[in-house]
């Protein structure tokens, strides 16, 4: 589980700010030592699940920085809830994360 | 007689000279004046933010990044490495007391036996060869992490080296300031020349930080680097911008320079790790 | 007294270039070049030994023997004179700075 | 063709993964637009992800910096007051490929969201925000330098 996420409750808004360890290579950069492509690397989707509801969604391309940061605010989820997220990337591997809304 | 005149009074002003130089304390004390006179509108204890002291543009885009720094990524790894044991059962526990917590003070300091500075990131690998591992590589990667996350459970801990009353110590001392202030490399800069004297200004598109602080937020996740750097690493990079041959993490000179430097920032806070373009 | 050696071995290599292969001139060639490249060796070790190397000059050298090894004769004396021009220039800036320095330090 | 156990490790898991997406709601089967993140240009990419051409608002905000610190992290934020946004996407003119990223929003979304993006080179970036059936795009310019030492 490398998708670390941060929840902040305020006036029933919940601001969610998250970071995954990825490193997002766009496939046009060459590798200095082998003078190879290094292949295309990035993630696409991540989604943000409530209670088994979909809050949120977001399609990446490779123009997202290292290290993907994201911010979203919903309405709804209480304090003590789970929020889920996972994500996938263009080969297929996954990655999970979770925050308990504080 | 003119020529007399002349003698006396070179030998006058090198009597001054001598009797004016107390030491490190007037050193930092005129080396902090700079600073505060140069950028008077830096709050004083702001310098621990080195560029983005005195740089409101990418100040603020820095304080984006700081909403979810990607240092945090090192932070959570040195903790899982700091926790891990070692073969022979014992850990970095043994050696930094307090779970190292607050232990980022400490360094670096001058260790009269060994008659050498000794920095974070070599207690570190110390730590290490102490119990039987192999140490690790000084610039990034995980001796980087551990040191980003010893610092941040100690980030606002106050930078206080002690020089202590020993000749090898003040010879540190002095040597890490002479490297500081000798310009060097093909473009004949010395550290000051761009740091100090010119700090503020821009060398292309980019503003020159001042030195007062440099010491404090490290290591760093750079942006140009995509990943984690120890202060040794940005020294390295540094001599290697003015064209000089960059010295290895950890060689003499550099935990020397790292010496003086954090002498020079006695009185700041910790606030390591840090992100930076 | 280096540029009038370099400009016989420029030179040299000149008349090598211009005869065509000679065993001996290249053994000469070889000769020639190795105590040059040595030369300049020393003094990127000597500027090195007391932190005063610059960035690129280990790298002529190493370039100027993949040149030689390549027959670019020329080319690699010209690397070895840049680096040996690097080696002096380096050595002369710490011989000044040791004077100089004190003058930068805040008062 | 020879599939590595590694690739089948992972295509295992992707598929793993797919089943259980399945049981989402809608929201989540739409596929990652492929096309659209390879189209050309900005306005091309907004037709393809939208199927509606767009316009330019002023309800539509768009932060980013003017001169960005460093092209491979710019911070990039996007509101809009404008009512039922369903989509909201990122776009970097200059890119060899223009559309960055798209944020998919629910019921329960504000229209409130940041990213970091990479740019090549000084180019206009532009938000697009899908708002009903009509798209509002908003523009600014961020400017790319080479940098000196760098921080």
């Amino acid at each position: 589980m490398t998708i670390k996420v941060k929840a902040k409750l305020s006036d029933g808004v919940v601001n969610v700010k998250l970071l995954m360890k990825h490193p997002m290579e766009t496939g046009r950069r060459i590798d200095t030592a082998t003078g190879n492509k290094i292949p295309a690397h990035h993630v696409n989707e991540l989604t943000c699940t409530w209670k088994g509801e979909v809050l949120f969604r977001s399609n990446l391309g490779p123009a997202v920085s290292k290290n993907p940061y994201l911010s979203f605010k919903v309405k709804g989820p209480k304090s003590g809830d789970e929020l889920l997220f996972s994500s996938v990337d263009n080969k297929g591997e996954t990655d999970q994360g979770k925050v308990i809304i504080p | 007689m003119k020529g007399k005149i002349i003698l006396l009074s070179s030998i006058v002003l090198a009597t001054v000279g001598i009797s004016a130089y107390a030491g490190p304390e007037q050193d930092r004390v005129a080396f902090q004046k700079f600073f505060h006179d140069k950028f008077p509108r830096t709050p004083k204890a702001d310098f621990i933010n080195g560029i983005y002291s005195i740089d409101a543009a990418s100040r603020e885009q820095w304080l984006e990044i700081e909403e979810f720094p990607p240092y945090e990524i090192a932070i959570e790894e040195g903790e899982e490495l700091f926790n891990t044991s070692f073969k022979n059962g014992k850990s970095y526990a043994d050696c930094f007391e307090n779970d190292g917590k607050n232990s980022r003070k400490n360094y670096p300091y001058f260790d009269p036996k060994r008659a050498e500075v000794v920095t974070l990131e070599l207690a570190i690998n110390d730590c290490r060869v102490a119990n039987g591992e192999e140490p690790l590589k000084y610039a990034k990667g995980k001796l980087a992490a551990i040191s980003a996350y010893l610092s941040f459970v100690s980030r606002g801990e106050r930078i206080n080296v002690v020089i202590p009353d020993n000749a090898g110590a003040l010879q540190a001392y002095e040597n890490g300031k002479e490297f500081y202030y000798r310009k060097r490399g093909q473009l004949n800069f010395s550290c000051f020349d761009c740091h100090g004297a010119a700090s503020g200004q821009r060398v292309r598109a980019d503003r020159l930080s001042p030195a007062l602080g440099h010491v404090s937020h490290f290591p760093v996740y750079r942006s140009k680097w995509g990943g984690m750097g120890t202060l040794h690493r940005r020294f390295k990079g540094c001599n290697e911008q003015v064209r000089a041959k960059g010295l290895n993490p950890q060689s003499q000179a550099y935990k020397e320079l790292e010496y003086f430097l954090s002498y020079m920032s006695n009185g700041l806070e910790f606030n390591g790790p840090g992100a930076r373009k | 007294m280096k540029s009038i050696m370099l400009s016989k071995y420029f030179a040299s290599g000149l008349v090598t270039f211009t005869l065509g292969l000679c065993s001996a001139c290249m053994a000469a060639d070889q000769a020639d070049f190795d105590a040059l490249w040595n030369e300049a060796n020393e003094k990127r070790k000597a500027a090195a030994a007391i932190n005063y190397e610059w960035r690129d000059t280990g790298e002529f050298l190493e370039t100027a023997k993949k040149e030689q090894a390549a027959g670019n004769h020329t080319v690699a004396l010209a690397l070895i004179a840049k680096a040996l021009e690097q080696g002096s220039d380096a050595l002369a800036q710490a011989e000044r700075e040791k004077d100089l320095w004190q003058a930068r330090v805040p008062k | 063709m020879k599939v590595s156990s590694t690739t089948r490790r992972a295509l295992l898991k992707s598929l793993t993964f797919m089943s259980a997406i399945v049981m989402m709601p809608k929201l989540v089967l739409a596929a990652w637009p492929k096309k659209a993140f390879e189209d050309d240009s900005v306005e091309a990419a907004i037709t393809e992800l939208y199927g509606t051409a767009s316009e330019p608002s002023d309800q539509v905000t768009l932060k980013a910096p003017d001169i960005a610190e460093n092209g491979a992290v710019v911070p990039i934020s996007v509101t809009t007051d404008l009512p039922n946004v369903e989509s909201i996407s990122i776009y970097v003119e200059q890119n060899p490929n223009p559309l960055a990223a798209t944020f998919e929003l629910s019921k329960s979304s504000l229209a409130d969201v940041s990213t970091r993006i990479k740019m090549g080179t000084t180019s206009n970036v532009t938000a697009a925000v899908k708002s009903g059936d009509k798209v509002y795009t908003v523009s600014r310019e961020v400017k790319v330098t080479i940098g000196g030492c760098g921080g």
